[in-house]
């Protein structure tokens, strides 16, 4: 550990600010991406799914 | 056709076509990001020069916004039903050039605090720019459309028609920068934009009625 | 030279079975590295001489920035053979990669100008690299609009492609303008034929980073154009099967 | 009930250019009469309709419409005139129900819908008018036809492009307005099948 | 339709037309006469902005003159003749591009000395500028036709190709004012114009086969 | 003498948005026969010449020229073509001869002089395209049949516009171009007088 204490850490010398928001940032981002893939996989699905119901009962 | 069926159609088009609109936002950002890039990007240079590229870049991307506001138009057979609509070709101009510019200014202006600051100028002055550019706008879109008119069917004198044109932007675009040049330092700059402002009303009395009339003699 | 399994990643129906399996092993390999990577570079690592602590954000801003430009290097080859070999998964393939590039090219942007604020004193300047990488960025939203936007879909395969290609000379350029252009960014500090100049244990938490996070990509990209694939091959009995077996 | 719409053309004496489309020309016109305009290629029916409309000047004559001579201003005419030229100001942009829209804005959409059940586009409205056939376009444009009240409508060469079934749907619907006290003048070179129109000859 | 009819044919309308070519030309003028108006007309600010400012002029022409390069030929039917003349799209992209490059880019350079002088930019340097104008412009002309092809038939998307293309127009400016500027400083310059030239080719290489992929999707 | 040119298309399935327009069309042409391409407005006829001319792509089917497989590639057939579309290419700053020229550089001024008499535009010869009637424009794209030697022609709605004498003239050309061993594609939705074609029927 670089750091010796938890608080330390959070602070980083005065950059915590910085650093943190520049990750807190990327993980919204990147599991934005990731929950938007699958909710618009899941729509696509439902979708094709009863347009294949629709076309079968006609 | 009634004039507001119109004129929602008019706003209809630019909104399903932006390519005027942003066109006009595109090459107004364009010209004010190439110049920190291909000129010089630092503050010393850009703030005092700020006011001036950012107009010069307003009126470029009006001039392109207009040019071609009636060849559609025409090609389509538009502006003779324009003729056969039983409005005044005044009024019908008018609230075409309103809709346009409606639809490019504001984009423009809300593009404006952003680049200005891009360019270093001083967030005092972004008032005054903004003033600049409502006041003085209209008079680009209004001498602008009596080209565009008069260029519509015009092949080869299409052309003298515009050097004519352009001549009378100028004053305004010396106006609008003398303001801000003005408000930089610290000087009154109301008169100037009350004179943009004449300008303005000036082109509004004239435009329409001499756009009106270019349009009627090239659609035979 | 074998070109079965060229053909094969040409077939819509073998492409998404491989990719249900090899999709959500790339994605949760590639979140475990990273997580790993981040974690050792933001408490392990040892503080940069110069810069102290705010170096830390290169564990995700150096990855994203290379995965950025990957990402649309991948698309420029994928709009090649969509053009020359009219590669029916080719424009998927850009369809589903372009969001993610997106994401990573904003990243680096944006972590770029949080950590030029304590190095340089200010988020932004107008430097060839940073606004290469802002092209790049632009680049990617175009491609993503022109697919929302166009209702004819050859159209906008074909105009995406182009898009892709013609971009991709973008790419020398973002490498390339700290050496053309005396900028205030870094110059590479890895290079394939160099050692590099940092410290072991500062650039392993950077590899083990990018690698997770292009594994990541990969995953997520997978799943984007195994959705994709299913619109376009609707007319596919193998696509009823599929839709009808899952309960959504 | 108000009095018949009459037309008047006196003496008319059109030019392009060099070239006298026509010298002399007089005929009149009342309502519950359709006219065809003939001529060869060129002979200059739609410049005719043009000067009628008001947009192309004569050397010399005049018009009179309902007995007033309107050879200055047409602006009583176009109160109650309905073009529609050549190119007939459909927007490619907009989709069919809003180029209707456009040209007869107090129309519910009920009414729409039957003008547009009547040119058959009745599936198209929502399709932007660029994604058309060349025949469909024009059926955008004569979908005014029944959705105007104008008494006078000047059509030039309105069955353009149109197939079988539409060229019969628009006899019809010019027969009907027509029988209301209208008047129509009209070009085409097709054989028309149910009118029977007074015919204005242009020599060339 | 052989090649040279067609090139001819293009010579031709440009010629009848003007616009394009007077508007580019008039476009150059305007902004190289507002700055100094604008901004400010002292030698001191011009002389070593001028390099820069004259190539964004240049680029604005440019762009102004390309964006519409395919659109008539779209609407008359000429894009579709061209589909079943037996010739390659892509030879016809680039002779067309050729014509227009030849009509535009001729006045801009005899005009390019004046202004030049006008800006205060040094006598010795007017001959690099020259260079990378002829250099760097056909990059940004056939840059340019990809734009105009992949929009001509676009209503909306239109906007989003611009948007993609025009980035690309950066580096030439980047590359041709950095010559410039080297110049300016007395230092070596030929390793940008190289650059310059280099991208040049290498559009060159792309652009017709681009463009004319985009021209066929568009065209059915 | 050389053998006689053949256009045949197995099992063509054409869609366009979501609207098929023909599935399962075959049909073969020979040296000789004009065949006529009817259906109502938005059949598919114009949709149909795109394809063969291969500006269109289909979802199945193929076509063959002289007895070879040209789906992919018309290049074969587009040496052999000649298209006029419903907007035929006629530049407007261009002058009646100017525009002539463009499409047939090889031509004598002789021949296109002959050309033009042909269509009754010989008086025209320097007039701007742009300040024709739409009979005359329609007529510059058409003087081009006088001056081609292609053996395939592809005509959409050829007979647009054109006054009575003018349809005549044209149908002349395009039997005296069958006779010769042509094959003429058209679709129109006038009757004809003197051709007797064979019909491609787009059912909608
Ligand atoms: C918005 C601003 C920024 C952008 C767009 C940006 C973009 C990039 C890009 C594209 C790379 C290249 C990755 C590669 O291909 O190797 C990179 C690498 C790097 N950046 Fe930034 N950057 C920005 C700000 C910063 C700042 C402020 C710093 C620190 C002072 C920095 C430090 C680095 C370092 C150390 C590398 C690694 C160099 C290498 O290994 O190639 N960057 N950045
Ligand atoms: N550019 C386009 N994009 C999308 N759909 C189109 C386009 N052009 C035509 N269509 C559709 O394709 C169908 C066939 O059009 P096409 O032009 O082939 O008809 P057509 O038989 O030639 O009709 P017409 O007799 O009116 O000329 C129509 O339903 C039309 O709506
Ligand atoms: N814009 C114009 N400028 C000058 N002359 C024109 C213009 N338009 C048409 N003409 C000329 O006027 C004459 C009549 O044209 P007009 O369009 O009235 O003919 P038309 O009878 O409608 O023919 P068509 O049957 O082909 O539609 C023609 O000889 C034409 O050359
Ligand atoms: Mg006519
Ligand atoms: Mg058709």
């Amino acid at each position: 550990m670089a750091f010796n204490s938890i608080s330390e850490f959070i602070q980083m010398g005065n950059h915590g600010a910085y650093v943190w928001s520049t990750y807190a940032l990327c993980l919204i981002v990147l599991s934005g991406l990731v929950v938007q893939t699958l909710l618009h996989g899941r729509k696509q699905r439902r979708q094709l799914k009863s347009r294949i119901q629709r076309e079968q009962k006609s | 056709m009634t004039l507001s069926s119109f004129f929602k159609a008019e706003l209809l088009t630019l909104f399903r076509r932006k390519q005027s609109i942003f066109n006009a936002l595109i090459f107004f950002v364009m010209v004010v990001t190439l110049f920190p890039l291909g000129v010089d990007p630092s503050p010393d240079f850009l703030a005092p020069a700020a006011g001036g590229i950012i107009w010069c870049a307003i009126a470029l991307a009006i001039l392109m916004s207009v040019e071609s506001l009636f060849k559609e138009d025409y090609n389509d057979g538009s502006l003779e039903q324009w003729l056969v609509s039983g409005h005044s070709v005044s009024v019908l101009v008018l609230l075409k050039v309103f809709a346009q510019w409606l639809m490019v200014v504001i984009p423009l202006v809300l593009a404006l605090p952003f680049l200005s600051k891009m360019l270093f100028l001083a967030s005092e002055l972004i008032p005054v720019m903004l003033v600049s550019v409502l006041v003085g706008s209209p008079a680009l879109f209004l001498i602008g459309a009596i080209g565009a008119a008069l260029t519509v069917s015009l092949r080869g004198g299409a052309v003298l028609m515009l050097l004519l044109i352009l001549p009378l932007y100028i004053p305004v675009i010396i106006f609008a920068t003398g303001a801000v040049r003005a408000a930089q330092l610290e000087m009154p700059f109301t008169g100037q934009l009350a004179i943009l402002g004449a300008i303005s009303l000036l082109a509004l009395a004239i435009s329409p009625l001499m756009a009106a009339i270019s349009i009627k003699a090239s659609v035979s | 030279m074998n070109w079965t399994w060229f053909h094969k990643l040409g077939s819509p129906k073998w492409f998404f079975q491989w990719a249900d399996r090899w999709g959500k092993v790339c994605f949760w390999f590639g979140t475990v590295l990273l997580i790993v990577g981040v974690i050792w570079g933001l408490g392990f690592a040892p503080q940069d001489y110069q810069q102290g602590n705010s170096f830390r954000i290169i564990y995700i801003h150096v990855p994203a920035a290379v995965l950025a430009q990957s990402c649309y290097l991948a698309m420029g080859i994928a709009g090649f053979v969509a053009l020359v070999w009219q590669m029916k998964l080719a424009p998927v393939f850009i369809k589903a990669v372009a969001p993610v590039g997106a994401v990573m090219a904003f990243i680096s942007l944006v972590s770029g100008a949080i950590w030029g604020k304590p190095t340089w004193g200010t988020w932004w300047v107008w430097d060839a690299r940073l606004t290469s990488v802002l092209v790049l960025f632009l680049l990617y939203m175009g491609v993503i609009a022109i697919q929302n936007t166009l209702d004819d879909l050859q159209l906008a395969d074909k105009a995406v492609a182009v898009i892709s290609i013609v971009g991709v000379i973008n790419l020398p350029i973002i490498k390339y303008s700290v050496e053309w252009w005396n900028t205030l960014h870094q110059p590479a500090t890895f290079k394939l034929t160099e050692k590099p100049a940092m410290p072991v244990e500062m650039w392993l938490p950077l590899l083990f980073s990018a690698l997770g996070l292009y594994l990541f990509a990969a995953g997520v990209s997978m799943w984007r154009m195994q959705n994709e694939v299913l619109v376009r091959e609707r007319r596919a009995n193998w696509v009823k099967e599929e839709v009808m077996k899952r309960g959504v | 009930m108000q009095a018949v719409t009459t037309l008047c053309v006196e003496n008319l004496w059109l030019e392009r250019g060099d070239r006298d489309l026509c010298r002399g020309l007089s005929f009149s016109l009342q309502g519950g009469q359709v006219a065809r305009i003939i001529g060869e290629n060129g002979a200059g029916k739609s410049s005719l309709l043009k000067y009628l409309v008001g947009t192309l000047s004569a050397v010399e004559g005049s018009v009179a419409f309902n007995g007033e001579d309107i050879s200055a201003h047409r602006d009583v005419l176009i109160q109650d005139l309905l073009y529609i030229g050549h190119t007939p100001g459909v927007k490619s942009v907009f989709t069919v129900a809003e180029n209707l829209k456009l040209y007869a804005p107090h129309s519910s959409n009920q009414e729409l819908e039957y003008a547009l059940t009547q040119v058959s586009l009745d599936a198209y409205w929502d399709t932007p008018a660029a994604q058309l056939s060349a025949g469909q376009k024009r059926r955008v444009a004569l979908a005014r036809l029944w959705l105007t009240q104008k008494p006078v409508w000047l059509l030039d060469e309105p069955f353009t492009a149109l197939d079988v079934s539409g060229v019969e749907v628009l006899e019809q619907r010019i027969k009907d307005h027509v029988i209301t006290g209208g008047i129509v003048v009209l070009t085409t070179h097709q054989p028309l099948h149910s009118l029977n129109p007074v015919t204005i000859e242009l020599a060339s």
